[in-house]
Parts: C-alpha cells; structure tokens; sequence
C-alpha cells in the first residue's frame, strides 16, 4: 500500500469526497460549509468542485434544518450534517433525540435513517463552557442511534465513508485540535469499520482506554511511563462508543490486569462509567485494582487558557493517574 | 439556493360565483369520487368511535386522541395528493391514516398493540406509519414532524420529482421553535411543502387566544417569511379541497411552500383521558359544531342535493362504515401480542441485517442475567 | 408526629403550595398548569387559590418559558416550571443544559439560577417512545445541575421543598405510575434534603440500589426474596441522583458484599453505570461479585403493554437478576 | 394573563423636521452628556483594537468578535436605560459591556483569562457578566439570550417595577426556534423586553439573503405575532436614540414588546480568526462603511457642527481612550491567572457557601488519584 501525510482535517475532506462522487444521495449541509469552506475548513473546496446541489449552506437553525435532514433521509437521502461544533446539538435535541432514534422503531422496522451528523466535539480551545460540550455519553445512552470518536486521521477517514454507508443514524464527533494534526494515511481506497476498537500501543501492565484526542495524549503517557517508571502501558482506541468492541477491552484488560479509562467527558455516568462498569463486570476475576478514570475536572469547561489545559485530561494527569491505579 | 424575493402573497381569492363545488378541484369529481370521500370520512368517524369503545373496555392504554369532527381536512386534502405526494402529521393521526389507505385493521390492532398492527405494535396511537403509502407518521412531539416534513419536500427536489409533502400540525403547535426553523427554510430554499394548520382553537385546555399572539390569523405569520398563505373553513370538504389544490399546485408548479390555516373543530377531549373535555369550552359550542357544521353531514347533504346520493345509499354506506370498524376489533383482538424477543428488533438497521452488517461490537449493553 | 394518608400527587401540592405560600418569589408556569389543573392534576385547584400571577399556563413552547423562567431566576425569582413530560425537556435542552447549568460558572459566580423544573419522567404508561425517556442520567452529567427523584410521596413534598429553596437548578422527575399511589405523611412541616439516600428496607444480604418507582418494585422484590429464597436484601433509595449519597450506598455494600443497581434508565452511561463504577472504585475489596445492573431492555420504549411492562424493570426481572448476582 | 388583541404597530414614523438631533430623546442631553456618548464610542472602539493587538501577539485565545462599526448601537440604546432596565446581549459583547459601565480592566483582564477579569477567567469573551449593572451577559449560543431576556423582562412584570430589558442578537439569530417562541411569550404575556436585532447584514460569511426569507424588513416578523416594530439606521447615534426611546418607552408605559432592527456594520470579521472576513464582502462595501459611515466620525463631526466638540477635544478624548486600552492590557498582563482549586468554585452555589448548605451528599465526581 502507498501512503503519504495527510492532516485530519484532509483526510476527512477525502472520504467526505469521496462519499459524494460515489453516491448521489449524500448531500452536506450545514452552516458555512460551502461557500465560506466550513468553519474548520473540512469542506474546502468542495463546494466549488460539486456545487449548490451537494453542499448547501444552511442558516442558524440546526433543529429545523437536521430535522430536514432527518426527513429527507427517511426517504433514501444520506445526508451529512455539519454541526459547527457539537455543542450546537442542544437546539437540535429534539429531533437528533426523538426522531432520529426512534423513527425505525416507531414504524416497526419500515423506516430508517441513514443520516451523518458530524462536527467537532471537544474543548480545550478557550472558548468556555458553551461552546466545549462533548456529548457521547449522552447520545449513545439512546438505543438506535451510533457513536464515532475518531483519534487520527487514518481513522477519520475510514469512519466517515463507513458511517456515510451505515443505514442507521451515526454522529460523528471530531475534534478541532486534531484538524491540523498529519498522519499517514493510504491511498488506496479503505474503510474503518464501526465498533473495532484498536490497539494503538501494545503493552502489558496496564489498559489506557481512551477516546478522541485523549488517545493521542494516551500514546505520549505511555511513552514516559515506559521510559520513566518501566510500565508497559497498551493504548486501546475505542475509535467507536457505540456500537462499543468489548472484546478488545476485555482482553486488553485480562492480559494486563489494570485499567485506566481516560475521557474527556465529564465524569458522572460518562463513558467512562460504562466501561469502567463493563471491566468489572466481565472481567471481574482479572482484575488487580479497581478500575480508575481520569476525566475532565468535574466544572462546567473553563475558559483561562492555563487552567482548561488542566481542566481536560493531560499527558501529566494521565502519568498521575495511572501511577495511581492501585 | 434561491434568494428571498418580495413576492406578493395574500390569501386565496373568494370561491367562484357557483360555489366551492364549482371550482376545479372538485369540479373534476366524478359521482363516484364523491361518493368515496363520502365514505372515507365516514370510515374514519366510525373507525374512531369503535376505538373509544375498546378503550373504554379497557383495550387500549395510552393516549387516544380523537379526530372526529375535523374528518374533511384530512380527507379533503389527502384525497388531492399524486404519486409524489407526501403525508406526515402529529399524535392525532388516525384520520390520515385512514384518508391515505390504511386499513382499519392494522390502524386498530396496533391500538390494541398487536404484532398485527402497521408498526408491529411499538409506535401505537401516536405512532402510524405506511411509507409505502407515502405515509410517514404519526408523531408524539408537538411541532417534531414539522422539520422532518420539510425534509421529505427537500428529497423531492433534491430529485426532480414534482410533488410535495403535506404536514399538518395544530394550532397549538405554531409555537414551537422547529416549526419557525422550518417555515424560513421551506420559503427560503423554495421546498414544496404544504405546511397546514388544522385549527381546531384548542391545544389541549387552552384556547387559541391563549397560546398565540397574531393578528386575525395565525397562517398570517407566514408574511413574515414572505410565504404563501391562506384560510377556510375545514367543515366544508369542498372547500378544503379547493384551497389544498391551490396550495398543493403552488408547490408542484413553483416549489413554492404555503402556510394553510384550516378552521375546524374536535368534538371530543384533547385525548379520551382528557377528563376536562367539556370544561374549558362551552357545551353549546360543540353542540354547534355537532349539531350545525358537521363535515359528514353537511357533505352528506350536499350529496343529496347534488342527487348522487339517496339516504338509503348513506344508510348502508355507514353500515358497512361500522361493521368495517367492528370486524377490525375483532381482528385487533384476535391478533397476538408481538413475542418478547421483538422489543430489540426494530433498534438498529443493521441488527435486523445481520447478513449485510458492516460494523463490529456490541450494540445493545443490558447486563445479562 | 400526626400523620395521615396522602397520594404522591397530593403531597406534592401541597408541598408547592406550602412554598407558594412561604416565599411571593416562588411562581408556577407550565402547560395546562393553571385553568385545566395540570396534566396529571399535580396543581389542581392552585390557580383557584393563588391566581393568575402565581400559576400560570403556558403555550406549547418549552424553550421559550423555560428559559424565561431561568432568566427570571437570575434576578431573583424563583420558577417551578412544570414539562407536561420530562420527555419534552428535549425541545428546551439548549435552555436546560448551557444556561441553567454555566450561569453561575461563566459569571465567575455572579449569578444563581435557584429554578426548580419538575414533571414525570418513566415509561409503563403505553404512549411510546417518545413519551417516555427517563433523562437522569445525561442531566446529572452535567456540572451545576442537581437531579432528585422521589419514590414516595413523603419524599416527593419533602424534596420539592428543598429544591425550591436551593439557590442552584434542580431538575425533579417524579412518576405518573406513582401519582395515584398513598404513603402517610406528617402533618407537620418536614423537608427532605436533597443528596440523602434512605435505606428503605435494611437486609444483609444484597444491596438493591434504586430511584423512582423501581424503589417501589424493589421493596416487592426483597419481600420474595425473603419468603422464597431466604435471601434478605437491603433497598436503597437515591433519592437524589445529583448530589449522591455515596455514604450510605458504599455502607450498604461493604455490609452486604453483593450490590445490584435497577433504573429504567438506558443501560449505556445510565445511572447504574455510575453506581457499579462508584462501588468498585471504593468498595473493590469488599465486593464478592461483580455489581450487576438491571436496566430497561435497550431499545426505544415499545407501546405494546404487556412487552412494555417487560421493558422496563418489574418484580419478576429484579428477582432474576438478584439471583444472578453471583 | 392578557390575550392578543388587535393593536397597530406600524414602524415609527420618521423624524420631526428638525432631525433626530432634536427628537425628545436627544433635545434633552446637556452637552456633556453628548461627549460622554462620543466618549464612550471611541472608548469600545480603542478598547477592542486594543484587545485585537493582544490576541496577535497570542495573549488571548479562543475567539474574539469585534464590534467595530456598531458602538452607535450599544451606546445609543444603553445610554437610555433607567435603575430597572436590564441589558442582555450575544458573544458579541464587549460594546454592550463597556457601554454598561464596565471597567476596561475587568474586560481586558476577562479576555486574558486572568482572575481580575469580570468572569474571574472563567467566560471569556463570549461571557462577560456584570449583573450589578444590570447587565446579564454575554451569551455564546446563538438566539440563546432572547429567552433568557423575556425572562429578565419578566421579573420586571412580576414585581410590578417600571423597566424592560433590551435583549440584542444578530440578524442570523433571527432563525433559531428560541427566539420565536419568545416573540409569541411577550406579545401574549405583555412582557416588557425591547428586541434589538444588531442587523449587520451578515452572519459570519452568509449575507442576509441567503439565510432569512422576509419582506422588507426582518422586524416585519413581529406583525405575525401581533407586536410593534421598528427600523432605523444604527450609525446614527441620535437616530438609534431616537427610535429606541420610543420602543423603551412603549415597555415602561404598556409593558409591550417591540421588535427593533437596527442596521449597521461590522468592519471586521465575524471574529479575529475569520480568515475569510474579505472574501464574502466586498472591499468596497467595507470601505464605504468605514469612510462615509463610520458612527464615531459620523457623531464626531454632528457634535463639531454643534459647537460642543473641538477638533483637539477629540483628540485628547481618543488620546485618553487609547491610553486607558493601554492601561487595561497592562492591568491583565500583569494580573495573575486564577488558582487551580477555582477551577471548581462556582459551580454550585451550594459548593461556595458551605455553611449554608442544606443539602447533602457529593457533587463532584472526578475518582481520586
Ligand atoms: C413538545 C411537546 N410539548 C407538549 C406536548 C403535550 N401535548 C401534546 S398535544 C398538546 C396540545 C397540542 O395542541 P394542538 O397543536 O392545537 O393540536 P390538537 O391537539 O388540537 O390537534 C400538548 C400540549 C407534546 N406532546 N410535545
Ligand atoms: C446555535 C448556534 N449555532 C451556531 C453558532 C455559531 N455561530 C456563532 S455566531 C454565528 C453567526 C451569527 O450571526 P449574527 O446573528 O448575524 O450575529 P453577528 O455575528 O453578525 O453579530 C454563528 C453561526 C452558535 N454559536 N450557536
Ligand atoms: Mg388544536
Ligand atoms: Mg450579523
């Protein structure tokens, strides 16, 4: 396979792209996602090259205009929804709720709804507490719909051309301090498929279990804890919530016995909780020390610069807290 | 997409000088046609009353609520629709339901929450869905299917078809936020979308005067987003059709939405839980309504008049009308509950197609015990 | 102290009424809350005694006068607004997660916003999926926010006293199973604070830990499960979801050894998943099976009554799964 | 509470012959009351280049959404207030801060993230609160204040004072559900809040035509919900005092609403990391804006005229502007951050008064490491 450097950002353009000359149903529709490029600049270009009909800027009115998307995809439509940032998604509740979960189940299976709402979905960007929302938990606490949290750019561009196929609802929630971020990433056509974990690091001693960005920070922990305090830490991505890859989980966990679940989330009933509670639950026996989390300081996001750097979980928390796991 | 252009858009003009009867939309009616919207609402009205009794027998839980009496708006403007026609309404949406084709027996066994029934018992009363009907729902949250009707008109013309979508809401509804959103999309993105407002002056217990602020109309509102509107009575089937065809013309031919406002009137409560029903309105008022403005009875009449039909051809219309609803009781009833393992089916697209499922992991998290 | 038997309902009126009374700040806006009595009748007869100005009906429009009511608290009022159904509070989220809950944080602690949003949150009651969400879990999530929901109905005036005296929001979720439902109440002013959990039944075996109307279920299952299999379990009751009373459920647990959590909360980063987290981070030593939860079955709330009444948790489930805590 | 009834509300007439200036909002400032208004313009305008100066150089993060171009409007409008008028505004804010009565400190050291900011650090630019200036914030979700206003308005109502509250958002705000929902509350409630729509013409790189369908004007919208509105030109500071005057006016003495739209102008982009801030608008449109319309020079030159302002006036009142700027950039860089045990302070009230606390049980929940 050939390779070559692509930031985040790029590769999500390139499976968005892709997506689109493959399938006249997908459309993308958001605010400034065609003419002004996207606010994050994920759509660059693409309005120039495929036109009004594919990408379509929308006014600020997210309810009515994913509730269309919602719609429209009821009838064969795979929309792709840009929310600017995710916390926007609470305008919209109702309809990324109610409808988009419930719709197949209402009808007894004659519906579904293949829609993508995507966007960013993280803080530490010093843009305080409404704008820094990270609401995974919260949405794949619904049955019915599907939760992506991509952590590279290899990644980022197999989730997004398989959550655009997927027939179910999926939000995909990425991070706007990984756009400008590079990994390499092939050039070949590939596809990351939802609910594979992936172990980013092999090790031994310890599970770090993370999501989104915090796995990148997971990778230089497990560096320095190897160097500095010889623990051979694995690395396990969940890259997906829900649907969730128990299996690596748990084998990561009965192989090194010790477990650290870190999140941005914030902490009551997060992800955390759920894995935490899913460690001890099936893999009881295998534990040496009760599974620990390391998640966002439990505060709305701050917005001081120095303080939200340690609000979130950071390389020095993460050696803190998984020396700290019993 | 197209730019707000100052558009002139007041309400349709006065009927012609014969009538309501005279104008295109029904003038194009043959005997038989009427005789069939005839029977339609009479179905409803009767399918409806039958589903009162298994209620009150204890049948069906939940909410229940009732479209008698507004029957003609329903009828009226669904019995207009094309191929490319599409139909989603509120929680009230059993007249719908039945005006787009369904069939009294999966309406009335999916009340009784019957494997049987058109959403395998899991949506229920407020939940009716025939998509192969271009039916899409029945749905519980005021003003919800407001944005999602908005999206059924986006696919139209995302795909060239010349159709539209008619979404009903009530009077209470309009003030919900979404359905705002959806009315600048729909006049600024040009979508052909009939939005209509069965305004039956009550959202549960309170009067219209006191939910919204307007000015002598609610569909006036749509001046504001430079739409299309317009108003009339729902008690008249006529007139309803002659202004939905309007509307629903408007939109096929320009992709144009409209705002229609059509005056009607529930007999019964908001829902046959509702144990104030004939508290904050007053009695006389829908003695009036039942008594002076019933749809059926006014389009019977007119019928008569007309001379196509005789009141033994009613009678036996409205026979067959009840023991229509009777037999879909006795289906309901007969019908089986849906099995245990059902209440995960229906989730995920892709757990019911294990044989195409791309993904990985688990997808429902209970504890197993 | 005098008692006498009151309905879950009425004990919240007149837990309303005792603070209407005590404090002009305290004002009642909801849907149908006034001339029609409520919904579910909790105000019933309040608008005849304190008028226009104190309980007021709104329009169908969550997001407007909730978030007016959070506006009228930052100066000082304080709003009860009633959601016909918790299930709604998805139309006004925006309102009840970023303003009601970063207020006080994103002003550096200038404001409060003492609001108190109340109104039923369970299924059991056939109307559907979107009738019935029980959102305890994502709005306990978030920081500044305080969650109660009551069991009983000497709870339930209890603790609506209390919410309405906070100073922070407090989101009440009550039952429409338990509206109808008589406890015995003391005549006499009580109020329940918020964060106490209350051991219901006390036993040795087992701890059953629950909020709502699975308290109820619980109570029924412990007694069979002492009749029938000698097992004598010990309930209990939350209470209050946001703040916790770890105290008692880690006490209950460390005397017990075995923990089953039930809510009729989502499994996936629902409350129970909290609750296992929480008992083996602090009780790992003391755990002589993994905690095991009983959730509502996960999918969207079905309609059909009998396989409803299976969904979420009922008697025979929870003596299954109490069984099955190994 | 009241139910709608059919009032006129057309938009205000236009000036008397003499002009705005002397229009009773206006004939009644003394001369030093006109260089204050001047005053506090240039004040906002200094005060924000110089913020802009320090985000270059990377002391601010995050975002930053200058109001260059629309001092006329926060200082026009907020000059009127009287003790039981409240103020509520979007992210846009530090006009409307400044215009309150704020420190430039306590804002400069907010935007630094320090712990003498207004905020304690803690809002950022988006958030900037001084409620005992009646000023309620500084609000980062778009449309997300108008209900917060009507609430604010409300409290007013309630306890029966002679206020309002002026509640501003943007011209792209006007499409979000909320703001609806509010709308329809005040005019059917009687609630005392005066809309300001700060149009700009565009929201972040969308213009007006693209994401609002309307007729002439965005404000006509308030005729859908039975209210007043208005328009006027907001880089006139006598003409937005003027016609403000009027609706603050209706509140205080009706306790009616009033949807007011305010044109105006924003030179930059839609925040300081809008890199496309030349590219949606043209230069030209930016240009004649600056030159030919710029509210400070504009006023500038009318107080010249009046023969209160000297040409060296103004320069020693820019001069002083700048320096305090200056002086507040000093103020935050050499302020501290906060501690990081603030991280979790004013979260819950309950949390930082401990001795009053009635509840019990834990609220934090990171696990101890
Ligand atoms: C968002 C939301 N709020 C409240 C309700 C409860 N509710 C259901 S129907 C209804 C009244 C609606 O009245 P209207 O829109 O006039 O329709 P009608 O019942 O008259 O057909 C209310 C308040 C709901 N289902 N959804
Ligand atoms: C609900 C929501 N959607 C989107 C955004 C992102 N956003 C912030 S400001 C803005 C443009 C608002 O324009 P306008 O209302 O005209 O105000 P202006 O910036 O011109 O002052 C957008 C899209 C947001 N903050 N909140
Ligand atoms: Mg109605
Ligand atoms: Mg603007």
């Amino acid at each position: 396979m050939s390779t070559r450097t692509l930031t985040y950002r790029e590769a999500l353009r390139e499976g968005l792209s892709e997506e689109i000359e493959r399938d006249e149903n997908v459309v993308i529709i958001g605010e400034e996602v065609a003419q002004y490029n996207g606010a994050y600049k994920v759509t660059e270009g693409m309005w120039q090259k495929y036109g009004d009909k594919r990408i379509i800027d929308a006014p600020i009115s997210e309810a009515g205009f994913i509730g269309m998307g919602i719609g429209a995809s009821m009838l064969g439509l795979r929309p792709v929804m840009e929310l600017m940032f995710f916390s926007f998604a609470y305008v919209a509740w109702d309809q990324m709720i109610n409808n988009a979960s419930a719709m197949r189940y209402m009808s007894g299976g004659k519906i579904h709804c293949p829609i993508v709402i995507r966007g960013p979905a993280n803080g530490g960007t010093n843009v305080g507490a409404t704008h820094s929302h990270t609401p995974e938990n919260s949405i794949a606490n619904v049955p019915g719909l599907k939760v992506v949290c991509p952590a590279t750019a290899y990644d980022a561009k197999g989730l997004i051309k398989s959550a655009i196929r997927d027939n179910d609802p999926v939000y995909f929630m990425e991070n706007t301090l990984l756009y400008g971020e590079s990994w390499t990433v092939p050039e070949e056509d590939y596809l990351v498929p939802l609910g594979s974990a992936d172990i980013k690091r092999p090790g031994k001693d310890l599970s770090i279990i993370a999501h989104g960005r915090c796995v990148i920070m997971a990778l230089k922990a497990a560096e320095l804890l190897a160097a500095e305090h010889d623990i051979d830490a694995e690395v396990v991505d969940l890259r997906s919530i829900r649907p969730l890859d128990e299996e690596t989980i748990l084998a990561s966990v009965e192989k090194t016995n010790r477990a650290l679940v870190v999140e941005e989330n914030k902490p009551f009933c997060g992800v955390g909780a759920q894995i935490s509670h899913l460690i001890q639950s099936k893999a009881f026996d295998f534990l040496d020390a009760p599974v620990k989390r390391l998640s966002a300081i439990d505060a709305p996001a701050i917005y001081s610069d120095p303080l939200e750097k340690i609000q979130i979980p950071n390389v020095d928390r993460m050696l803190k807290a998984a020396l700290s796991v019993g | 997409m197209a730019t707000a252009t100052a558009k002139k858009s007041t309400p349709e003009s006065a009927p012609s000088p014969q009538g309501y009867a005279a104008e295109p939309a029904n003038a194009s009616l043959t005997a038989g046609d009427k005789l069939t919207l005839l029977r339609d609402m009479i179905r409803i009205r009767r399918f409806e009353e039958r589903s009162l009794k298994a209620y009150q027998a204890g049948h069906i839980g939940g909410f229940l609520h009732l479209y008698n009496g507004q029957e003609a708006v329903a009828v009226g403007t669904i019995s207009l629709r094309g191929p490319h026609d599409h139909v989603i309404t509120a929680y009230r949406d059993h007249g719908h339901a039945l005006a787009v084709g369904m069939s009294m027996n999966e309406c009335m066994a999916e009340l009784y929450g019957k494997v049987t029934g058109c959403s395998r018992g899991k949506g229920g009363s407020m939940h009716f869905f025939a998509p192969e009907k271009n039916y899409w729902g029945g749905h519980g949250i005021v003003g919800g299917q407001t944005p999602l009707g908005l999206g059924l008109a986006f696919y139209l013309k995302y795909k060239g078809l010349q159709g539209c979508c008619l979404c009903y809401l009530g009077d209470g509804a309009v003030n919900q936020g979404a359905f705002h959103e959806s009315l600048n999309l729909a006049a600024l993105w040009d979508i052909p979308v009939v939005y209509i407002i069965e305004n039956n002056k009550y959202s549960m217990g309170t009067s219209l005067a006191r939910s919204s602020a307007f000015r002598d109309h609610l569909a006036r509102r749509a001046e504001g987003y430079d739409m299309a509107w317009d108003v009339c009575n729902g008690q008249d089937l006529y007139e309803v059709r002659a202004h939905a065809a309007k509307a629903i013309d408007r939109a096929h031919q320009t992709s144009r939405p409209t705002l229609l406002e059509i005056d009607t009137y529930r007999y019964r409560g908001h829902s046959v839980a509702d144990a104030n029903a004939e508290k904050y309105r007053m009695r006389e008022e829908i003695e009036d309504y039942k008594k002076n403005r019933d749809p059926i009875q006014l389009f019977r009449q007119k019928l008569v008049a007309e001379n196509i039909l005789t009141e033994d051809a009613y009678e036996s219309m409205d026979r067959e009308a009840k023991a229509e609803a009777e037999a879909s009781a006795v289906f309901a009833a007969e019908s089986p509950f849906p099995e245990i393992e059902t209440i995960q089916e229906d989730v995920y697209w892709e757990a019911d197609h294990p044989e195409a499922r791309a993904s990985q992991g688990r997808l429902f998290f209970n504890d197993e015990i």
